[in-house]
């Protein structure tokens, strides 16, 4: 397993050279003698399935937790970090998979996070803090008032406010952990070219996502992650490095045709879910979503509908309204056949409907509770008896088989959720949702953070739920993903639905010209 | 083999589980052994239910403070309610606010103790009703709703009473304060019985799971179909029942209902919570560690007491010892996890 | 409008001592035909010292005060002095503040003596004694402990004090406090505290230990005390005629600010009593325990 | 254009932010109003001027609260604390604890006023910076650190002053308490100060957005690299050193420092903060919201007693205000969101 320099025609020093790491955790082994090196401008891709220990080593680099052993070298330069200040001292700017943005403050305020810009007196200058912020966002297209509180803003303009304050610091080495998992097609395209850039400037780039197109595109070499070890490395060899090739040393065997494109299947199913003229109001904690326009669209049993739209596009604004999470101001809903008001989700729950928040963070998973309660908590009553107590074995058996079909790695169903890998706690809500057994399922980026052999397991399971009749809609920022299992596709734009194909003759051009239209001449009005 | 390493993972879990909830625990033995070396009398089977019969007033409330705290909110107006819920119990079992001096224990007075008891228990629970109505429509954060309700049950206590005491109760309802039950005194009995119930509930019930639920995330906990409000309000309501309880408890045991009841009793009812390992901020703890909590606070207090230790050094020991037996809990913690 | 207006103040409402204190100069301001505004310290000098301010900007014609503290209120009672209003003290004396029109009061040190001393009387070869205190740091559970000790530290052979404990003036703490003592020292032949409330308290502890022979002492004469006292389960309750006080003292003041009736003494001094089963009519509240 | 449609948006986020903010000041206007209809002296400045002599107290604790609440920590162990530091400033003031209740106004005795408010405000400083320490280093809660402080310094306060309170300050030490400067009373003056300059370190200083930043996400502030310990303990710091200030000004009001000083205004103090609309889970607050809580708290306890309402139905009304108070808050700013 020598690491093939002959891509790189003069191969500079290694900036960044990690030695023989290890860490463990009590009863898991995180990482296992993993070794690699990052050269200035060059982006490294960091590739592996859910729990791989890719987001375990980007934590040791930047300084939030020490290894268990291990040597890490800096720039010539021992390094041992015991704490993020240490590292970003150094010039390694990280952007986490888990949003680390702070709610309660204004998306200038966290851009300049400990580095307010003062004024005269050595006082804060908030004018010039929100106005340089607005040109921070503005590189990565976008486009909102800085002096919103992060709370009100959707996860892909979290996202993209992180990607652009580790944009806006002084880097020698960015670390992206999963940057582009909520965003859609034109945000990536933008943070590429910006990548591109950086990496002329010399900026050294650790690269991770679970989108092999993306990697492919863009990294200049791989580093493959299995169980904890180092799997391999690859080198772009004249053109992208393939994607088979990766898939190969991700799960040790050859890889099978990932993406199935859906054969026309007979959904011959009656309308299950009816929405007309669906209009939303401005929700006061929330002043920046997207408000509904009169949204009518049907939902078939049996039938995947994809819906493809760009952030802010007002899907999730869409699924929250029909899940009775939010206020609806006025439309109709009816489910097979009769009018339905769900006023709270649980009345939405009652009448058998499902939802999958696209904020696993914030709005689906219970940190600090075991992976058990975290499973069945919207399936309650299906796992307890009549006086109210728990049947907890046939509550660990169910799990246990979800373990299984959707292989989850946890140590034991007791261990709090907080201990998963992102992609495995994703797993884990699927899961909660499966267990339901809704009539209606909404899933919100279903597969954000999952990994590609997962991510296909998810859709399989999503196709054969229809097939035993559920009605799924399906919101994925990820075009192919729409495209693999959707049998219709209706994309949206501001709060309006802009179009409606079949799955079968979608194409991602078609659907990128119905998503984006020109949304500057919309914006004052 | 699967199921083997499932099996053996879980064991070890539960071995560090266990050794982790010993953090308290560990320091509750210790304080103990430590007070007998001093003096061997401590752990006379009188002292050791004395200590059983003082923790049971507000380890009662604790227990309902625990099903309040896990869904990170607060309740401060616990002392307050004990003393109001007192008087309503004095009323009822007086039958009327005349005659409150007497001591007399004859038994024909008033509506007797079950009255009283239900009294007590449901104008406790009603009260804490109110409140979790407040929090969660007029959406008033606990803090602010409760400390209100501090002020106010103590006002309606004092306007009932007029200040003064009503006291002098009959046999029947006295045996719930200072009765026995083969050695052991009633009170203690009372509150074993309700800390079963409670761990039960919360450990094994769908409620207690949703209970857990809404404090972890409410949010989260909403969008899984939760009633939140309602679960919310719950709480409240069973905090207000133990407070009630606890009230009719005291007055038994004093054989009196004051007005300056309970005062100060919401610091040593969270703390107590607190103690045993339930955060603040909602989703973590157990009714075993809040009965471990109590029982810390009451040895403590205890056993300088018994070791005659002046009351100004006494609240330096008190202070000193909670904080560390806390910071001992965590650090055990922190070991384990290694 | 001519009706005169007198504040009339006590440390907290939530003791029943002080809202008798209270009522009494209520009762004796409508016997006097003058408008009473009334204030609760609730236990805090800024507290108080905010009413006094109060009332000053409404110009009361007099104040009576029973002042929660004789040090932290001196400054609040002196800014009424300076105002030209007459005060009148009530139960504690407020040292160093001059021109104050009359004080009336009954000294907690010489209650606690008398408690001590009527102890001593029903033991004369001497006793194990429990000692129950009030509040850490309160100006009534200071001068009471330093009653009882003045007459017991002499004769610290004889009377021993082998448990001496706070219970901050509450019965349930008293209760809990008092088993403790029990359980470490065993039976004791009398306790002394600072307030019925922890008496009382000490009378469920040790009747649940079936210890009815111990001589318990009370202090502030409260009706349930009283009927404590007549059925023998409390030894005797100190008394300080606090509704007497305050009616004199409504009087004094009234009297001054109708026509600058210069009170007769500046200093009346109600000399504490040990209420027993014998001389229970000498109580002022007995009247309260039908 | 695209400026007009920003300036526009900003003006009416500020628009909408002054008038949420509106919330407890209207209801503070509104009472003022009421209680000046119902006895028009109740707008006397001597009176407006007594108000803001009473709240300077609580009011400068609250100030340093306020920075603790944001990082969503409490300290229960103010009152005590403004106990034990008065006890200092005396013990200073006097120059030892002979001659303790003397009410000489000399001006030679002890180490004077200057020593004395510096003995305060460092002892307090100190005071926090070791339960600052505790909650960082040790891990424990701040809910047990700051209630084992409460018992803490309790004791140390009854142990160096033996119960009884130290008396009788010189003529310059008092005017800190008692001053006026042209009509307004000094503590006034100070509390007014201090409010400022707390306004100023939190809203336009890189600290005092740190502050905000660990009460926000304490855990995303690590990351992006904000030493939290040190911030951390930096807040306590802050309490205990306006407490320490506070204790020096009452003791000078009081001209008395008193063992049994403060007991009870954790709560007061906390409710000031929350009325204010200070986010017991930490990162949402303003030292203005503070000052207008601890403003209707004094307003309401200053305006029910003008008005001879008798004190059990003056804890029922303050309890329901306080509670409405901050339900109207909430309702406004649903209101004004739309
Ligand atoms: N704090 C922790 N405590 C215990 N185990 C942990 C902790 N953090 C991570 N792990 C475990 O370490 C392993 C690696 O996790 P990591 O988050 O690094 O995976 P990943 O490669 O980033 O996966 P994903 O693609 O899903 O984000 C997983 O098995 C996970 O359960
Ligand atoms: N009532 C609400 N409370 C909190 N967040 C909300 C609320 N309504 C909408 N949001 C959030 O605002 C964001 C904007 O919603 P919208 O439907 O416009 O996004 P979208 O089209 O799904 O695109 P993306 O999620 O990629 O930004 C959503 O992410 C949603 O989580
Ligand atoms: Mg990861
Ligand atoms: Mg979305």
């Amino acid at each position: 397993m020598s690491p093939a320099e002959a891509a790189a025609p003069s191969p500079s020093p290694a900036l960044l050279a990690v030695e023989g790491v290890t860490k463990r955790f009590a009863g898991v082994t995180a990482l296992s003698d993993v070794s690699l090196e990052v050269r200035p401008g060059e982006i490294l891709g960091l590739l592996g399935e859910n729990g791989a220990g890719k987001s375990t080593l980007l934590k040791i680099l930047s300084g939030v937790m020490p290894p268990s052993s291990g040597r890490i070298v800096f720039d010539g330069v021992e390094f041992n970090p015991h704490n993020p200040q240490d590292a970003k001292r150094l010039g390694i700017v990280t952007i986490y998979q888990e949003l680390s943005l702070i709610p309660t403050l204004t998306v200038a305020e966290n851009i300049f996070i400990g580095r307010a810009p003062l004024g005269p007196l050595g006082l804060v200058s908030w004018r010039k803090m929100e106005e340089d912020s607005r040109a921070i966002i503005a590189r990565v297209g976008l486009d909102l008032d800085p002096t919103t509180p992060v709370s009100a803003l959707s996860v892909a303009e979290q996202q993209l406010v992180e990607i652009a304050r580790a944009l806006s610091l002084k880097s020698r080495l960015i670390i992206m952990d999963e940057p582009t998992s909520a965003l859609t097609e034109t945000e990536v395209q933008k943070l590429m070219s910006i990548m591109g850039r950086l990496r002329k400037d010399g900026v050294a780039i650790m690269f991770v996502t679970h989108r092999l197109e993306e990697a492919s595109a863009i990294c200049d070499r791989m580093t493959v992650l299995r169980d904890g070890r180092l799997a391999g490395h690859l080198d772009r060899d004249g053109g992208p490095i393939k994607l088979p090739k990766i898939i190969e040393k991700m799960v040790g065997r050859a890889a099978s045709e990932l993406y199935a494109r859906p054969t026309l299947r007979d959904v011959a199913g009656d309308v299950r879910l009816s929405v007309r003229g669906l209009r939303t109001v401005r929700d006061p904690q929330a002043p920046h979503a997207i408000v509904l326009e009169g949204v009518d669209l049907d939902l078939k049993a049996g039938e995947i509908l994809g819906v493809a739209g760009l952030v802010g596009s007002g899907r999730t604004e869409l699924a929250r309204a029909i899940f009775g999470a939010d206020r609806i101001a006025a439309g109709t809903i009816t489910l097979d056949g009769k009018t339905i008001a769900p006023e709270t989700p649980a009345d939405a729950i009652a009448l058998g409907i499902g939802l999958v928040p696209e904020d696993r963070k914030h709005q689906a998973i219970f940190a600090a509770l075991g992976i058990l309660t975290n499973f069945s908590i919207a399936a309650l009553g299906r796992y307890s008896n009549a006086a109210g107590f728990m049947a907890e074995r046939r509550e660990r058996e169910a799990l246990a088989s979800y373990r299984k079909t959707l292989s989850i790695r946890m140590a034991s169903p007791e261990q709090p959720i907080e201990g998963l890998s992102g992609g495995n706690q994703q797993k884990v809500i699927l899961a909660r949702w499966l267990a339901r057994d809704p009539k209606v399922l909404i899933v919100d980026e279903p597969t954000r953070g999952v990994d590609v052999g997962a991510k296909a397991e998810v859709h399989q399971i999503l196709v054969q739920l229809a097939a035993r009749g559920i009605a799924i809609m399906m919101i994925s920022s990820e075009l192919p993903e729409v495209l693999a299992v959707s049998d219709r596709i209706v994309t949206m734009r501001r709060g309006r639905i802009t179009g409606e194909m079949p799955g079968i003759e979608a194409t991602e051009e078609k659907l990128m010209e119905l998503m984006a239209l020109d949304q500057t001449q919309e914006a004052t009005q | 083999m699967t199921s083997t390493t499932e099996q053996t993972q879980r064991g070890g879990i539960n071995v560090a589980r266990l050794l982790m909830s010993f953090g308290p625990l560990m320091f509750l033995a210790l304080l103990i052994v430590v007070f007998t070396v001093l003096k061997p009398s401590f752990i006379d089977p009188i002292n050791i239910f004395n200590i059983m019969r003082q923790i049971s007033i507000t380890g009662l409330i604790a227990l309902g403070m625990t099903f309040v705290i896990l869904t990170a909110g607060i309740d401060l107006s616990v002392g307050s309610l004990l003393a109001f819920c007192g008087m309503v119990a004095a009323v009822v079992a007086k039958g009327g606010t005349a005659n409150t001096l007497s001591l007399s224990t004859s038994g024909t007075q008033g509506f007797g103790w079950f009255a009283a008891l239900l009294a007590a228990v449901v104008v406790g629970a009603m009260a804490g009703g109110v409140q979790g109505f407040a929090i969660t429509r007029l959406k008033v954060p606990p803090f602010v709703v409760t400390l209100g309700g501090l002020t106010v049950f103590r006002g309606l206590t004092l306007t009932i009473s007029n200040g003064g005491p009503i006291s002098g109760f009959d046999a029947s309802m006295r045996w719930f304060g200072t009765g026995l039950i083969g050695p052991v005194p009633v009170p203690a009995i009372i509150f074993a019985a309700a800390a079963i119930l409670c761990h039960i509930v919360l450990r094994y019930t769908r409620y207690g799971r949703a209970v857990y639920a809404v404090g972890g995330n409410a949010e989260a906990a909403r969008l899984s179909g939760l009633r939140v409000d309602r679960i919310l309000i719950s709480v409240y309501v069973i905090v207000g029942f133990f407070a009630g309880l606890a009230a009719f408890v005291l007055s038994a045991r004093l054989n009196s209902s004051e007005a300056v009841a309970g005062i100060g009793y919401e610091l040593t009812v969270i703390s107590a919570v607190v103690i045993g390992g339930t955060s603040l901020f909602g989703g973590i703890g157990s009714v075993g560690g809040t009965v471990v909590g109590a029982a810390l606070i009451g040895v403590l207090q205890n056993g300088l007491q018994f070791n005659n230790v002046s009351s100004y050094t006494q609240s330096i020991v008190i202070g000193l010892i909670l904080i560390l037996a806390v910071a001992f809990d965590r650090w055990l913690k922190s070991r384990v996890r290694r | 409008q001519d009706k005169l207006t007198i504040l009339g103040s006590v440390p907290s409402l939530g003791f029943p001592f002080f809202v008798h204190m209270l009522n009494q100069i209520k009762a004796e301001a409508q016997a006097q035909g003058v408008n009473l505004t009334e204030s609760d310290g609730q236990n805090s000098a800024p507290k108080q010292t905010a009413d006094i301010e109060a009332a000053l900007v409404q110009k009361v014609d007099a104040i009576v005060i029973s002042p929660l503290d004789v040090n932290a209120l001196a400054p609040a009672i002196e800014q009424a002095v300076q105002a030209g209003i007459p005060v009148v003290t009530i139960d504690r004396r407020v040292d160093g503040v001059e021109g104050i029109l009359a004080h009336v009061g009954a000294d907690n040190v010489k209650g606690g003596e008398a408690e001590a001393q009527a102890m001593v009387a029903a033991f004369p070869n001497g006793a194990k004694i429990f000692h129950l205190q009030g509040q850490p740091g309160a100006g009534p559970a200071i001068d009471r402990n330093k009653g009882v000790h003045n007459v017991l530290d002499p004769l610290k052979d004889k009377y021993q004090i082998v448990f001496e404990q706070t219970a901050n003036f509450a019965r349930a703490e008293a209760l809990s406090v008092t088993e403790a003592g029990l359980a470490a020292n065993g039976k004791p032949d009398a306790i002394i505290c600072a307030n019925d409330d922890m008496a009382l308290g000490a009378v469920e502890a040790c009747a649940a230990r079936n210890f009815t022979d111990v001589k318990i002492y009370g202090f502030d004469a409260l009706p349930e005390a009283l009927v404590a006292v007549r059925d023998g389960k409390l030894a005797g309750t100190v008394e300080q005629f606090p509704g007497e006080q305050s009616r004199t003292a409504v009087q004094i003041a009234v009297a001054y600010a109708k026509d600058k009736t210069e009170p007769k003494e500046k200093l009346v001094l109600l000399t504490p009593i040990v209420i027993g089963k014998d001389n229970l009519d000498k109580a002022e509240r007995l009247g309260e325990t039908k």
